[in-house]
């Protein structure tokens, strides 16, 4: 076998940070997720499609914005909101009445969700490849570690974070995380104690797609924003919140910094099985902790 | 207070209440007994919402909540204990209290501080997960955790079960001083030495049905009717 | 001998959901759009009429798909996709089987009418080995000496890179590769692949790219600047598909072979068939709708010239068969089924006239410079 | 419910639904035969899988590895060897279930979205080494053109071998669901920690029942074969696994012929809705969304509960 | 037959349970009383193989069962019948407890073969012993919490166990399941000679029907004796019985 290219240490370091930035987009994407399977109990298959929306509003609103560095701050803040109105016309209009359901009719809702929002966007947008131009103050890379990166990741560097944090406030220091916690093991008991636990799933749910927008958003400009972004997202996602402990958001976090780093180091050390990294890092985190690095919910 | 009138109760396809009708005045403690299956359980789980009757209406301070949701219900100020405890298995016991905390009722509304003066083992236990609790201690997180709703009506499906025998006194002796205070109870209980020494006014249910209400005192002290329709 | 007029019915399975739709709605269109000039006049008294199916990109769909044209809509013959594995899996299972002839339009696998080929099969989109011949070729003339390889992990990235090592070094033997990388295809963060090649200093870098990550690639070297610094080659790099929304962004100076333009050659033919097409379809032709176009036109001709529906006449008349199509004369060749185009190797840079980037300085390759031979062809299919 | 498994009541429209199906190719053009036989092998897959889904409670979300091994162990020893056929069909149920077993081994040890996250990986595995290994496998572009055995190559008689060998394997299958080993499948998914109090090995168990419906996926993936005559690497790919999860969901997992349902159902839709327009996911999606609401059993649950008056009990 | 030695077990530091001694003879009936929170619980859950102790040793007919799987102690003949409900939602009362005989009659693996055929009369003699043969073909997850706490005991019997031990067998239970319950105790031990380990909150019921008792409290075990001496014991007094 050949070894892709000479190992130098600035190599390892850059691949390392490479992985940590693309680690923070799929933290975003795959702390939403978790968060929908630890209050709704439901593995939302459709997740990766509202990424995939949110990519799509973010190239819409650019445009309509007349791109630029304002466009693209405006898509970024606005177009997670698009998804998020996405998912709560979903769950209001139909989710919703699902609840009392065997889980894993949540499940098969879901993937419908995810084929008619699939094609939807097809209507929507088109099959044509879309691109989202990075404003200038992120444009171009700097000097790191003898080699150049990229401003854009290091953005996500930062902006990985703060949503960690902010969801971690939220979720730990406010009620409805509580709330949510609670709602996900006895909903109805819940309900009996005053809270309106319909809206505390429907607040759950959109949270968790507004982050898919959010994570679609901000990898909009470092990609071709196309269709099929929703599978390549989900099957990920879902290793990611196993590996971390399900429902646990710091678990979610660790488990993208696992795989942003073995996939990115993979592609250094073995490309040509760079494509079984992620998956034998699943294999062997399962094997050692059975359920994911940190507790879980489940 | 409580008004439950001709209800009907289904699971599914199988009716299980049969016209049953009740009342609990204001500042009174009412028993529901009956053997296992009668139907104790459905009917607190029909005046909360929980399984809403097909037929029948319950009225609570004079309006009816028959189809309410049950937060609706809780909001309106009811409490309810269920039999089978039911704790947020994932929060501490400090967390179950709290997010059930609902201000109400002025100087004498329950605050957590209160709930562990009430039960001071909860108190020791305040950072441990509920579903780590021993059998009591969650009955008694479940009783707690209804008080922080600051209800005017109380329906306490078998709030002993489990308890040790001091426990047991003590709740006796708090549930006689919150109706003393004004609260209403509905009380279904199995250990019948409890439920007729608290109760004001007592129904005994079976397959569904009401078979007798009358005052407690009668259940007391006429042997006959207690074994005609207690079975012991 | 056929005498009743009956119209031809053509049996489409192509990929229309998922980031392949877009090379296929326009291989459709150019389709359709030849099919309107061929109806006008006929073809054995009748019409070319189509029908399509969506294959998802599934090879098991495609095999349903399929069989349900042939067996239930019983076409005259088969025409798609974009997935390589589906053509393969159709060309054996459904065309060989049932005697249906099936062309393949935009797979590019070279096993199509290479080794897998065979009597009901033919290509009339470029395939890999043109591709990496075109590159090979291409490069031989520069004088570059030491490269580096890099590109998608699978299949089609592989083996167009190996085309294209394998034409280069047969060329100019004392070329040398310092080095490869090869990254997941849809990989989103590709600037530091690029900068790590970059530090390793080669004379030029050889990308085996394609689809979306060629998106990818593009938007990385302009983030790092390596096209000021490095001569690339990217098979496909001046697809007008890729480089159209990257708009301004695209980076300049990035050498591409691509087997179409629509702007290019300046011909009338060429510019008449542009502009229909932009009239009908509101933009221009991709690679896609000009392999859509010449196959319907190959089609029409070959049942003309059979002078009948039948199929194995038709074959016959199609072998060796020439049309001329609106960048010239263009042969199906006969030992291997494969349509022999031209390849054009330019640069990319921002046309005004565009508003994006374009092919310039463009040089043709022949069809013949760039096919395998036809003994090589015997030798893939062990003959 | 104590009734035996050979109760003539209860057996004779099963007996009836047989002998229709055996003379359903006179009535019916090739395309339809073919189709039809497609359904076949998918419900077949689809039952296979529900025997630890919906009878076994176990998350197995990588199913159709198990099947992609079959039907690549099948082509192969038709393709490269010189083996007689039946010992090609004879292997591949044993591949899988050897394979089944290997990678059950792993999951056993964990629970629900765990155990299936777990196979997605293992079973990914499998799926790139399939999809890498040319020399081997023929890489993405899978084996074509598989010599299949005369007697069962036309359409109609590979409708009569797959039609009978579904029928054999689901009246096994039927036997595992009323037997004990079924019930105390049941009785895992149920309440595994239970089960361990009254003395049952779950994880024995559970493994057990991995190997039986991968056996039943292998005998699938043979039949693939048959019908399509070609194997690639989609056969082991999730997606595939997800879909027929979802046939199971669909169809009714608690009910044991539910998954024939639900996979006669998408194989259907796909195939008819798909020749009228391309976005025939839009439309499967809104019928499934339809399903979920007015049947919320599944087909075959709510075909239950009309039968026997609302005692959704199979 | 049941010795435990010093037993511990602590969660995150909280000792639950810690140097616990319990013996259990042959044919006895052992209570185990003590406040909320004593451990007795943890304790039929350490013997049972559900936890796994610290410390200290739990010896079953001369072997140690410390550490063993909840199945193979299941298999050494002990069963534990428990206290929060815990039984199979989604199948009838009549299998639920069929699961547990055809475990016991070492039968789960049978593949071929209808469950029809296997473990019937059994099963159904289990459902009349203990009052529930009227509702078998009731799916157990309907039944009310006071069945429920029968199934559970039906379920626990289904293994013939040597030593059954009851996790608070009759609360939730009406006076008249009460009494039919504590018949059945009664004639488990006469007639099939079973050793019972139970815990209650009744005092009335355990002072009528154990043979000997033992007190925990803060996980340790303060005596174990004769129900007479117990009662007058004055520690158990004040930390337990109080009002009674
Ligand atoms: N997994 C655990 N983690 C932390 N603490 C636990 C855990 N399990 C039990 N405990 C604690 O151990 C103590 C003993 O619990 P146990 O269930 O044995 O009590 P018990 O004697 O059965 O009480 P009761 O009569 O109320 O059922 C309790 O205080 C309980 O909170
Ligand atoms: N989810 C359910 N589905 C169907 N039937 C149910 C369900 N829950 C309870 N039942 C039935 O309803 C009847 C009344 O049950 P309920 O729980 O009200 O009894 P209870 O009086 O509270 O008895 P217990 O003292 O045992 O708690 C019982 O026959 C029970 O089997
Ligand atoms: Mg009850
Ligand atoms: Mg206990």
């Amino acid at each position: 076998m050949d070894f892709g290219q000479s190992i130098t240490l600035s190599a390892v370091g850059v691949h390392l940070l490479v992985g940590l930035s693309r680690a923070m987009i799929l933290f975003i994407v795959s702390s939403g997720l978790s968060f929908v399977l630890g209050v709704l109990r439901v593995p939302n298959v459709a997740h990766g499609s509202l990424y995939m929306i949110g990519a799509f509003a973010a190239f819409t609103l650019n445009n309509a914005f007349g791109g630029g560095s304002a466009g693209f701050w405006l898509a970024l803040v606005l177009s997670p909101f698009v998804v998020a109105g996405v998912a709560l016309v979903a769950e209001r209009a139909l989710f919703c009445h699902l609840y009392q359901r065997e889980h894993l009719m949540l499940l098969l809702f879901t993937f419908a969700l995810m084929l008619i929002l699939g094609d939807l966007v097809k209507m929507v947008w088109g099959a044509d490849y879309r691109s989202i131009t990075t404003p200038e103050v992120l444009e171009g890379s700097l000097p790191i570690l003898g080699s150049s990166f990229p401003k854009y990741n290091l953005f996500l560097l930062i902006v990985g974070p703060l949503v960690a944090v902010g969801l971690y406030l939220f979720t730990n220091k406010t009620k409805i995380g509580k709330i949510a916690r609670a709602a996900a093991v006895d909903r109805d008991m819940v309900d009996a104690i005053g809270i309106n636990v319909s809206w505390v799933f429907a607040f759950a749910f959109v949270l968790g797609c507004f982050l898919a927008g959010l994570g679609g958003a901000l990898v909009a400009p470092t990609i071709s924003v196309t269709l099929g972004m929703d599978h390549d997202i989900i099957i990920e996602a879902f290793l990611i919140v196993t590996i971390g402990g399900l429902g646990n958001m710091w678990g979610a976090l660790l488990g993208s910094l696992i795989f942003g780093v073995t996939q990115s180091l993979g592609v250094l050390l073995w490309p040509q099985f760079a494509i079984v990294f992620p998956y034998l890092a699943v294999v062997i985190v399962l094997v050692w902790r059975p359920t994911g690095m940190l507790k879980s919910v489940w | 207070m409580l008004e439950v009138e001709d209800v009907h109760t289904y699971y599914g396809l199988s009716h299980i209440l049969f016209g049953v009708s009740l009342e609990a005045p204001a500042g009174e403690i009412v028993c529901i007994l009956g053997r296992n299956g009668a139907g104790k359980s459905t009917t607190m789980k029909s005046i909360m919402g929980l399984t809403p009757p097909r037929r029948g209406t319950i009225r609570f301070k004079g309006a009816v909540i028959t189809g309410l949701k049950p937060y609706r219900i809780s909001r309106l100020g009811i409490g309810y204990v269920p039999d089978d405890r039911r704790v947020f298995a994932d929060l501490t016991v400090g967390e179950n209290l709290e997010i059930s905390e609902r201000a109400r009722g002025g100087e004498h509304a329950w605050t957590l501080s209160r709930v562990y003066e009430f039960f001071p083992a909860l108190g020791r236990i305040d950072g441990r997960r509920a579903g780590f609790l021993s059998g009591g201690e969650q009955q008694m997180l479940t009783i707690g955790r209804a008080l922080m709703t600051n209800p005017e009506l109380l329906l306490l499906d078998e709030p002993t079960e489990g308890l040790a025998p001091m426990v047991v006194h003590l709740l006796e002796e708090q549930i006689a001083a919150l109706r003393d205070r004004g609260l209403t109870v509905l009380l279904a209980e199995q250990n019948q030495k409890v439920a007729l020494r608290l109760s004001d006014r007592g129904y005994v249910i079976d397959n569904g049905s009401i078979r007798y209400h009358g005052s407690i005192q009668d259940l007391r002290e006429n042997e006959d009717v207690r074994r005609k329709y207690l079975l012991v | 001998q056929d005498a009743e007029a009956r119209d031809i019915k053509v049996g489409i399975i192509d990929c229309y959901s998922g980031p392949p739709a877009v090379y296929a709605e326009d291989a459709l269109n150019g389709f359709k759009l030849a099919l309107e000039e061929i109806n006008e006049e006929g073809v054995l008294g009748g019409k070319i009429t189509w029908t399509n199916r969506d294959t998802k990109f599934k090879v098991d769909i495609a095999l349903n798909m399929a069989k349900e044209l042939v067996m239930r809509e019983e076409v005259d013959l088969l025409v798609g996709t974009i997935n390589s594995g589906a053509a393969m899996a159709v060309s054996t299972a459904v065309a060989e089987k049932n005697k249906v002839p099936f062309f393949v339009w935009i797979a590019k696998s070279e096993r199509i009418t290479g080794e897998k080929g065979h009597r009901y099969v033919f290509q009339t989109g470029e395939n890999s080995a043109m591709a990496g011949k075109a590159g090979g070729v291409a490069l031989s003339r520069k004088p570059y000496v030491k490269y580096w390889i890099a590109g998608d992990d699978y299949e089609y990235g592989h083996s167009i890179a190996d085309a294209a090592w394998r034409n280069l070094k047969a060329r100019k033997p004392e070329v040398e590769m310092i080095g490869k990388s090869w990254w997941k295809p849809g990989e989103p963060d590709l600037a530091p692949y690029i900068t790590s090649i970059m530090s390793a200093k080669p004379d030029a870098v050889i990308f085996a790219t394609g689809g979306r990550s060629m998106t990818n690639v593009l938007k990385a070297i302009k983030t790092t600047g390596m096209a000021e610094k490095f001569p690339i080659w990217i098979h496909t790099g001046t697809d007008h598909a890729v480089l159209k929304p990257l708009g301004e962004q695209a980076p300049e100076g990035v050498m591409g072979t691509m087997d179409y333009h629509f702007y290019y050659p300046e011909t009338p033919e060429h510019q008449a068939f542009v502009d229909k097409f932009r009239e009908t379809y509101g933009g221009p032709p991709g690679f896609p709708a000009f392999h859509g176009y010449i196959t319907a036109h190959f089609i029409a001709k070959a049942y003309r010239k059979a002078g009948s529906a039948d199929t194995e006449k038709f074959i016959d008349a199609l072998e060796g068969m020439t049309i001329e199509s609106p960048v010239g004369r263009l042969e199906m060749r006969a030992c291997d089924h494969q349509v022999k185009l031209p390849m054009y190797l330019g640069v990319t840079k921002i046309s005004e006239e565009y508003g994006v980037a374009v092919s310039t300085d463009i040089q043709t390759l022949t069809g013949d410079e760039v096919l395998p031979t036809c003994e090589e062809i015997q030798e893939a299919r062990g003959n | 419910m104590q009734r035996g498994p050979f109760n003539w009541k209860t057996l004779w429209p099963y007996a009836a639904v047989f002998a229709a199906l055996l003379f359903l190719p006179m009535a019916l053009s090739r395309f339809y035969i073919y189709i039809t036989a497609v359904i076949y092998v998918t419900a077949l897959l689809a039952m296979s899988l529900n025997m630890v889904v919906g009878h076994g409670g176990l998350y197995q979300f990588h199913h159709a590895a198990f099947y992609g091994v079959g039907a690549y162990t099948c082509a192969l020893i038709l393709v490269r060897t010189e083996l007689p056929a039946w010992v090609a069909f004879a292997a591949a149920p044993f591949a899988a279930a050897f394979t089944g077993l290997l990678i059950g081994w792993f999951c056993v040890r964990l629970n629900k979205l765990y155990f299936g996250m777990l196979q997605i990986s293992l079973g990914s595995l499998l799926w790139a080494i399939v999809f890498r290994w040319y020399d081997l496998t023929g890489g993405d572009d899978g084996i074509h053109g598989v010599p299949i055995p005369d007697a069962i190559s036309t359409i109609n008689t590979s409708y009569y071998f797959i039609l009978l060998v579904l029928a054999a394997c689901v009246s096994v299958m039927y036997l595992i669901y009323r037997s004990p080993f079924g019930k105390t499948l049941q009785a895992i998914r149920d309440n595994p920690e239970r089960c361990e109090a009254v003395g049952i090995n779950v994880r024995r168990h559970q493994l057990m029942g991995i190997v039986v419906a991968t056996f039943f996926a292998g005998i699938a993936g043979v039949l693939f074969v048959v019908v399509e005559g070609s194997v690639f690497p989609d056969l082991l790919f999730w997606v595939l696994s997800l879909e027929v999860f979802i046939m199971c969901l669909l169809g009714g997992w608690f009910t044991f012929a539910g998954p024939m349902v639900g996979a006669a159902v998408t194989v259907a839709l796909r195939t008819f809705v798909g020749t009228y327009t391309e976005y025939w996911t839009l439309i499967l999606g809104v019928i499934l969304i339809l399903l979920i609401f007015f049947l919320p059993e599944g087909v075959m649950g709510f075909i239950i509960e009309k039968v026997q008056g609302g005692e959704a009990e199979e | 037959m049941l010795q435990v030695e010093s037993l511990t077990k602590s969660f995150d530091g909280f000792l639950a349970v810690s140097g616990a001694n319990l013996s259990v003879e042959r044919g006895e009936i052992v209570a185990v009383i003590g406040p909320n929170g004593a451990g007795k619980t943890t304790l039929f859950k350490l013997i049972t193989g559900h936890l796994r102790p610290d410390e200290g040793r739990i010896i079953f007919e001369g072997q140690s069962i410390s550490g063993l799987r909840p199945y193979e102690v299941c298999r050494r003949g002990i069963s534990l019948s428990f206290q929060v409900v815990n039984v199979f939602n989604r199948m009838t009362v009549f299998e639920n407890v069929q699961v547990a005989v055809l475990s016991h009659q070492k039968k789960t693996r049978k593949l071929f073969s209808s469950s029809g055929r296997h473990g019937i009369e059994e099963t159904e003699e289990i459902l009349g012993n203990v009052g529930l043969a009227d509702k078998a073909r009731r799916v157990s997850g309907s039944l009310s919490h006071g069945d429920q706490k029968v199934l559970e005991m039906a379920i626990a019997l289904g293994n013939r166990p040597d030593l059954l031990i009851l996790d608070e067998p009759t609360a939730g239970m009406s006076p008249e399941e009460t009494s039919v319950t504590i018949d059945l105790i009664h004639r488990l031990t006469r007639e099939l000679g079973l050793t019972i380990l139970f815990c209650e909150h009744d005092m009335e019921l355990v002072f009528s029907i154990a043979h000997r008792i033992m007190v925990m409290q803060y996980g340790r075990s303060l005596i174990q004796g004769a129900p007479q001496e117990v009662r007058s014991n004055e520690e158990v007094q004040a930390a337990y019985l109080g009002g009674t």
